[in-house]
């Protein structure tokens, strides 16, 4: 070994010594959560995966945010719209400082804009009409825009997946295809590299220098006012053993708490269990365009017949309370909420219609591969339940079992089924990921170039053009209603319903944040 | 030298079996395998049990020891008193206290019967731990004396030593001063010799009778060799399934035997006289080995290089119809001389010549069709028969592969079985069916099945019985005198070569040191290792047969 | 001595390189994409295109396996695909739990099980022979993790006395780290007390049939210096030769202990870099784990030196 | 002295019926091998035992406990578990009987060939030592991650590092059956090299073959279940004891039940077959007193 290795690994001997040792002796505030996932990938703009978007709220600050009621408010920058809705000034406010010390300036903001822009999904189609981004002075941003965009502030500042995230310009530079090497934001917390253990947990400490807004914290906007020393995510494979430590007191916080274990904390005075924030996630299933027997249409009708929702929301939730049987591919309780298409799939689905229809399609028993991923737990259940649904209507269902990262790569192949290729997934989205026509992906009908499943539909195109033109709420809302209506008729994706994991918390965690991402700032412990 | 004729008439007893009954432990309905054995030693005696495998010899001392296998074995009844006190009466912690102190016991193997993990010294010194309170520098002084005592050399250093760094004969010394130690009243000797070459075992036995009569130990001595018996008993009893038959004085049994059975024992025993020599044949040989020699070579590129010359310069001539006797104590190359004439192994000098044709280097295709010329039996009768195949297979394996038609292979076994012995109906058996002489029959029958002109017979009978060997030996002669076969017989036993060898080969450390007709060799030895070789073969005074002194 | 050491050491080379190539090739042929599990869930074709090359993972097999072995003869093994981390640092920082985990293991296991086997083969065919045997065999026959979360209900769950998952190094204090180390411990050593217990018992078996046992009975040995003193070291050969062997059922044990406690471990990382298709951290720690199972064998080879003189180099 | 050596030397069924009576062992083995006649039973006619299509899901039924329509209860998809449990035996003991036959198989063909040619012998035991020195679970995770996990690749998985363990064996047999007295007179005989090896060595690897071979059934049992514990097992539409299992994993202190009984069945079963191994091993061959880890 030669002398710089032996060295990092000595080095890394001694951090996780110092990882291991640090927590318990000192008299600061740590919270330690466990969250829905481990955190792996730390740079936020190669990836949508939450919980990299979650690490993200940590260190990083954004310019705008969302509030409790959906409107985009201030939060690193005041802005400032034209009256032909086509030029949009950002003024940084005072006291912002990246946690290497180096004040947060214009510049850092346009490098950080230009990285998202060539990722993020929302970013392409805003930068598709984008005339320029550039920094004025230190402290002023001018974006302008070729056309008007009427989601400007809505697609800049949604809360997920993905933000746009400030970072220090020399690492936004960094080129998109790779990851960040260094994790310095301007955010509320800082991270702490040595403590970084992938598998086992990260560690964020409170950012001392953060100058928090004047106003209450809601939603995302607002002041970020921190509260506790540390905050520790710690990574359990096996939710019983999160149950366990969180009775326990070895921490304070599941963010996903399973239903099914909720009955063992009743009567446990210490632990709370609570929905957080109103929103959950859709669960999904996408068939692929591309190959029988899902090119043709009738047949994919004739599985969104097959299809029944509260089974499958049943299988995967347990208690009827974390579920809710909803159509609506935009989300329930969402300003474009509506079920049209969608009601032999809220009620027990219509199997003799489906195969009525399979028959008229002249389907000729082509399997349906289905891909089942074997290891995540709020995936595992979907498509067991949809190959019961579709083969009792007639389907001929090949559900092949997966790991997910197989199917993660699976996926993206548009060899045919046969060949290393796929007929259907299911996968589940934040309902802020698909609220609006924009930002939902699977209502991209660009053919090869759309998600996963390759739909070829310039219609759906088309009404996305009209929706981005559309200036009124109620000029929106119709034509949202029109895309559902399509979306159902052609069956872009099957929404098999919504469910919202609720958190389970000790009761010395206080004053949480009622936000669908999870937030640490606002929060409090008490002392024991 | 001659037999023991000593009175003991007057000396106390202290040994005392009366009517021993061991049977199976918790098998009440099996008969018993020792059915009420009686019989006394007295101070400064020595009885031996004599008897062949099986016969209870080794039950009757491992019960006067307390050691009998505790799940499988157990006293039922009679008394076993050492010096007046009843042994069985005694919980096991009294026991424990008695041996070594009062009665100690040897084993055959000395190289097992030593704990391999401990040096010497202290597992001499462990008696006296166990039995005497004596400081250190005593009790090391004591261990000593008594290594002197029995004649080790360099007593300090193999104070030192662990068991495997000492030679057999040194082995089984340090067994009998671990004996001794304490001076027991009684020594229990069980087959203390039969694992050493004749000149150790003849260097043990006197040190046995040195010490006994030093300090005069009553001794049990069990063995089944006759030449044993005549060299050290008073007295001696002749056992069989689990019963005395005979008891004597060493002269009474060996002279008169009252017993049929001790009569057949006694005369299965080889004559150490050469048998009248044969016509040499005028044939020309069979086979010739010359200048044969095997050396093991080991190491690697790292490694020393070890060189082991397991033989060499081994030559000699083999008429048909004639014996060559190849004889030496273990390690002295005989095996392997015997595996390089079959081509088990390819010898690394010199030349066989089968029929003129030099065999030494010939690949295995090139040597297949001169192997059914060349027949082996081996050693262990137990293993050189395939467990899983029936007697018919075995027997026909070699002329089937020499394409012999199943029928004729069948009918030629048949006759075979006849040859030796046994019935027709002995083909369909597998061996566990069969003794350990018939098995070596049968063996014997499988090599001449294919009418070979050579058969190497691999101490072929020393494994059995002596009642069993005659067996067998006949039926080596026998079957010479039929088919004119010509035998390389290889042994350590100056009995049986006498008996069956028309030539013999002395073999010493790989190398021949003297080599001619038997009866000139054993009669008139030339090289002083083999005179050693006969000097130390036991009872070499006495005519067992003849019951009476050989007059040499 | 010195020679044959270092033939020996010599002979894990080829070893080794068989085992990188093995693995080596095993993963690479395995379908599965770290490019598209860094770049989550709505990456586009291009994009995968892209970091699968930046991640060098078009490169010809050889060519990656040639850089590969060159860097860990180097001393460098690469960087986690996930995230970026040298995977010696990853490793470095969970070995610690691992170590100390399995060293526990290995001596409740030695203190438990030996004296079981021992006073097995002593009362060979009695109650205690049977009742250690079928404690054997069932440990054998009870899978871990059914051990192991028996054990969470009753002494973490039902009776609270222990914390129920986690790791504390040694360094925290004895108290904090027995506290969460024995239950994980206890459970590893269910199936290697078995182990080791069922060795002990059939060597010492055979040691007590050999005839230098007879030997000292008859010398007057009384039977616990027998057994602990004269048996016990000459069954030591094959009851170290299966500590040994049983190291790389410790590995597999440890792999579910650290899944079911919780506990910051190589097994954890390895399971996770599998289904996460980490490539380098997979190659790394078979390679690691295969080296280590190797040098600890050749150890107890060494070793038997110390217990049987018989045996010299 | 001549020993008695007759019962080493019997053909191995004759001891494989003397060896294994109720004098010599114990009633252990009987005992074992009645509970695994009842699980075997249990499985292999499970289609005819159970009361519910084992793959038939409810989720509104899902995790009853045990009441007159669902014997056992049900699991998370609202499946019957007793149907499942039994049907997921009859695959399990599949997987076991396929892993310990093709692992027998291929390592009986590799160690005879490593013990018999010494020119095979350095290069095949160098790859088996590789093989071995890899942590197995690592390897039968990852196989089972390369070919996605079906039953085939289940097998593979286990099989591949259970293969040195048996060529170890086997070589070791056949090297010490070559030096046996009968193999060299077979030599002598003029016998073949295939008929020395198929006819005189092969047959001795029989009986320790067989023992191995319960062995192997018995891990494979619980190396299926531990592939699915740790997410690389089976899909939950074929049920095993292990998927079932890992299925229950996180409704352990909800429903024990879903854990606790197939692994109690696993147990049972995994158990009496040990049992049974130990017992032909001591019938069989009392020299393999040593079970290789």
């Amino acid at each position: 070994m030669n002398n710089s290795v032996m060295l990092s690994f000595k080095r890394g001997l001694v951090a996780s010594v110092l990882a291991l040792t640090a927590g318990g002796a000192l008299a600061e505030t740590t919270v330690t959560a466990v969250m829905h996932s481990d955190l792996r990938v730390l740079d936020p703009v190669i990836t949508t995966a939450h919980i990299t978007r979650d690490h993200a709220y940590m260190i990083y600050d954004v310019l705008v945010a969302e509030d409790a009621n959906g409107e985009i408010k201030p939060q690193m920058a005041d802005f400032t719209v034209s009256d032909d809705l086509l030029t949009y000034t950002f003024t940084l406010r005072d006291g912002l400082a990246f946690h290497d010390g180096a004040p947060v300036t214009a510049e850092d903001v346009v490098a950080s804009l230009t990285r998202w822009g060539k990722r993020d999904t929302g970013g392409q189609l805003l930068m598709d009409v984008t005339e320029s981004v550039t920094a004025s002075d230190e402290k002023t941003v001018v974006w302008t825009l070729r056309e008007p965009f009427g989601a400007f502030l809505a697609t800049i500042g949604k809360p997920s997946a993905v933000p746009p995230f400030i970072m220090p310009k020399r690492i936004a530079e960094t080129p998109v295809e790779q990851s960040i090497a260094e994790h310095i934001g301007s955010g509320p917390f800082r991270f702490v590299p040595e403590e970084f253990q992938p598998g086992v947990g990260v560690t964020y400490a409170k950012n001392e220098d953060y100058v928090p807004r004047d106003e209450p914290a809601s939603g995302y906007a607002g002041g970020k006012v921190v509260n506790v020393d540390k905050v520790r995510w710690v990574t359990m494979s096996d939710s019983m053993t999160a149950v366990n430590a969180l009775q326990s007191g070895d921490i304070d916080l599941i963010e996903s708490m399973p239903v099914d274990l909720i009955p063992l904390l009743e009567g446990d005075d210490t632990v709370t269990v609570e929905q957080r924030s109103p929103f959950g996630f859709q669960t999904m299933g996408r068939m692929n365009f591309k190959y029988p027997p899902f090119d043709n249409p009738q047949i994919r009708k004739a599985a969104l017949m097959a299809m029944s929702q509260e089974p499958v929301l049943a299988a995967l939730m347990g208690d009827p309370a974390y579920y809710k049987v909803c159509g609506a591919i935009f989300g329930c309780g969402t300003r474009f909420e509506t079920t049209t298409g969608t009601d032999t799939l809220t009620a027990a689905g219509d199997p003799e219609g489906a195969k009525a229809l399979l028959a008229e399609a002249g389907y000729d028993g082509t399997p349906v591969v289905l891909m089942q991923p074997t290891d995540g737990p709020t995936l595992r259940a979907q498509p067991v339940v949809a190959a019961q649904q579709l083969r009792a209507a007639g389907f001929n269902v090949d559900m092949q079992p997966m790991d997910w990262q197989t199917l993660v790569t699976r996926r993206a192949s548009q060899a045919a089924p046969a060949e290393g290729g796929w007929n259907m997934f299911f996968t589940n989205w934040e309902i802020s990921e698909i609220s609006n026509p924009v930002i939902s992906v699977m209502l991209n009908g660009r053919g090869d170039q759309a998600w996963f499943g390759w739909p070829d539909d310039p219609e759906v195109e088309a009404l996305k053009k009209e929706f981005i033109a559309a200036s009124t709420p109620e000029d929106q809302k119709a034509v949202t209603d029109k895309i559902q209506a399509h979306a159902m008729e052609t069956v872009s994706y099957v929404p098999l319903g919504e469910y919202n994991f609720p958190q389970a918390r000790r009761t010395v965690l206080t004053d949480m944040q009622p936000t669908s991402v999870p937030v640490f700032w606002g929060m409090s412990k008490t002392e024991e | 030298m001659k037999l023991r004729d000593n009175d003991f008439s007057a000396a106390p007893t202290v040994l005392e079996i009366r009517d021993l009954v061991v049977g199976i432990a918790g098998r009440a309905g099996l008969p018993p395998v020792l059915k009420g054995v009686s019989f006394d030693i007295r101070r400064g005696e020595t009885v031996c049990l004599v008897g062949e495998s099986g016969s209870g010899k080794s039950v009757t001392s491992l019960s006067t020891m307390g050691l009998l296998p505790k799940d499988a074995l157990a006293v039922i009844s009679g008394q076993i008193r050492l010096n007046g006190q009843d042994l069985l009466a005694l919980s096991p912690g009294q026991m424990k206290q008695r041996r070594a102190k009062d009665l100690a016991m040897i084993f055959q193997e000395p190289m097992t019967a030593l704990n391999p993990v401990m040096k010497v010294g202290a597992q001499i010194t462990e008696v006296l731990d166990l039995h005497t309170s004596l400081g250190a520098a005593e009790k090391r002084a004591r261990v000593i004396d008594i290594m002197k005592q029995v004649h080790l050399p360099d007593v300090e250093r193999i104070f030192e030593s662990y068991p495997h760094q000492l030679s057999g004969g040194q082995r089984q010394r340090i067994m009998i001063a671990m004996a001794l130690i304490l001076e027991p009243s009684l020594l229990i000797a069980d087959e203390p010799t039969t694992a050493l070459d004749v000149t150790t075992q003849k260097q043990i036995l006197s040190l046995i009778a040195e010490l006994q009569a030093r300090h005069g130990t009553a001794v049990l001595f069990i063995t089944h060799d006759m030449g044993v018996v005549a060299e050290i008993a008073d007295r001696v009893c002749v056992m069989r399934h689990g019963e005395i038959l005979e008891t004597g004085t060493i002269r009474q049994v060996l002279e008169q035997p009252r017993h049929d059975y001790a009569q057949a024992l006694l005369s299965a025993v080889p004559s150490l006289v050469p048998r009248v020599s044969r016509p040499d044949a005028v044939a020309a040989p069979v086979l010739v080995a010359k200048g044969l020699g095997k050396t093991y070579r080991s190491g690697s590129l790292l490694g020393r290089k070890s060189e082991v010359r397991a033989s060499y310069d081994v030559g000699f001539d083999l008429k048909p119809g004639r014996t060559l006797g190849i004889v030496g104590e273990s390690g002295s190359g005989k095996t392997t001389v015997a595996r390089s004439i079959m081509r088990l192994i390819e010898p690394t000098e010199g030349q066989i010549l089968l029929d003129g044709d030099d065999i030494a280097h010939l690949s295995s295709s090139q040597m297949k069709p001169r192997r059914r010329k060349l027949q082996v039996v081996f050693q262990d009768p137990y293993r050189s028969l395939n467990p899983r195949w029936t007697i018919a297979q075995s027997l026909t394996e070699g002329p089937l592969n020499y394409g012999v038609p199943y029928a004729e292979a069948i009918a030629e076994a048949k006759r075979l079985l006849g040859v030796i012995s046994l019935p027709e109906d002995a083909l369909r058996r597998y061996p566990h069916q069969f003794s350990g002489g018939q098995r070596q029959r049968i063996a014997i029958a499988r090599a001449v099945m294919l009418r070979p002109d050579v058969l190497v017979a691999d101490e072929a009978v020393s494994a059995l019985d002596v009642s069993v060997q005659a067996q067998v030996l006949d039926l080596l002669d026998e079957l010479q005198r039929q088919t004119g076969i010509a035998i390389v017989f290889i042994t350590h036993d100056l009995r049986v070569a006498a008996q069956i060898c028309d030539d013999v080969l002395v073999m010493q450390r790989g190398a021949v040191v003297e080599q001619g007709p038997a009866g000139r060799v054993l009669h008139d030895p030339q090289h002083e290792y083999t005179r050693a070789l006969i000097a130390a073969a036991p009872g070499r005074f006495w005519d067992f047969a003849a019951r009476k002194p050989l007059v040499a | 001595m010195f020679i044959y050491l270092l033939k020996r050491v010599l002979s894990v080379l080829p070893v080794l390189f068989l085992v990188s190539v093995f693995v080596f090739l095993m993963l690479r042929l395995t379908p599965g994409d770290p490019a598209a599990i860094i770049a989550g869930d709505n990456a586009t074709p291009e994009t995968l295109a892209a970091i699968r090359d930046a991640m060098g993972l078009n490169e010809p097999l050889l060519t990656q396996y040639a850089s590969w072995i060159t860097g860990i003869l180097g001393g460098d093994f690469g960087n986690s695909l996930i995230s970026g981390v040298p995977v010696l640092d990853l490793v470095a920082q969970r070995v610690g739990p691992s170590i100390s985990l399995a060293l526990m293991t290995i001596i409740i296991a030695i203190f438990v099980a030996i004296p079981m086997g021992v006073i097995a083969a002593w009362r060979h065919r009695s109650w205690i022979d049977y009742l250690v045997m079928s404690f054997s065999v069932l440990g054998f026959s009870v899978p871990v993790f059914l051990v192991g979360y028996v054990l969470l209900l009753i002494f973490s769950v039902q009776l609270g006395w222990l914390p129920p998952q986690g790791f504390k190094p040694i360094a925290d204090g004895l108290g904090p780290f027995l506290e969460r180390a024995i239950l994980p411990a206890l459970t590893l050593a269910s199936i290697y007390i078995a182990l080791i217990a069922r060795m002990t018992r059939a060597a010492m078996l055979d040691v007590l049939n050999e005839d230098y046992i007879r030997t000292a009975r008859a010398k007057g040995v009384g039977e616990q210096r027998l057994l602990f003193v004269h048996a016990l070291k000459n069954a030591a050969v094959p009851i170290v030769t299966i500590v040994g062997a049983g190291f790389a059922l410790l590995i597999s044990g440890v792999v579910v202990t650290e899944t079911i406690f919780n506990i910051p471990g190589i097994g954890r990382l390895t399971v996770d870099a599998v289904l996460a298709r980490d490539y380098p951290v997979i190659q790394a720690l078979i390679l690691l784990t295969a080296t280590l199972y190797v040098l600890i064998n050749l150890a107890i080879d060494m070793s038997y030196s110390l217990f049987d003189p018989r045996i010299r180099y | 002295m001549a020993i008695d050596r007759s019962a080493a030397d019997k053909p191995f069924l004759l001891r494989l019926l003397s060896g294994i009576s109720p004098r010599s062992t114990g009633l252990g083995p009987f005992i074992a091998a009645f509970m695994l006649l009842a699980v075997i039973g249990l499985t292999v006619f499970s289609p005819w035992i159970a009361t519910h299509d084992p793959l038939a899901m409810d989720p509104l039924m899902r995790l009853k406990p045990p009441s007159e329509a669902h014997l056992l209860g049900t699991d998370g998809y609202g499946r019957d578990l007793f149907s499942r449990m039994i049907l997921g035996g009859r695959i399990s003991l599949m997987i076991g009987v396929c892993a310990a036959v093709v692992a027998l198989g291929l390592g009986i063909l590799i160690g005879l060939l490593a013990g018999y040619f010494r020119a095979a012998d350095a290069v095949i035991m160098r790859a088996m030592d590789a093989l071995m020195a890899m942590p197995s679970i690592l390897i039968a995770i990852a196989l089972v991650a390369l070919n996605g996990p079906s039953i085939g690749s289940v097998v593979m998985a286990i099989t591949i590092p259970e293969i040195p363990r048996v060529v170890r064996l086997v070589r070791s047999v056949v090297l010490t059956v070559r030096e046996e007295p009968y193999v060299e007179a077979a030599t002598a005989l003029g016998s073949s090299t295939a008929k020395i090896l198929f006819r005189h060595l092969l047959p001795n690897t029989m009986a320790p073959m067989i023992v191995q071979g319960t062995y192997i059934i018995a891990s494979a049992i619980l190396t299926e279940a531990l592939l699915s514990f740790l997410g690389a097992g089976i899909s939950t539409e074929i049920p095993t004891w292990g998927n079932i299992m890992a299925e229950g994993r996180q409704f352990f202190r909800i429903t024990p039940g879903i854990i606790l009984w197939p692994g109690l069945l696993l147990t049972i079963c995994v158990l009496s077959i040990n049992l049974i191994g130990d017992a032909a091993r001591d019938g069989l061959d009392p020299r393999m007193k040593k079970r290789e880890a």
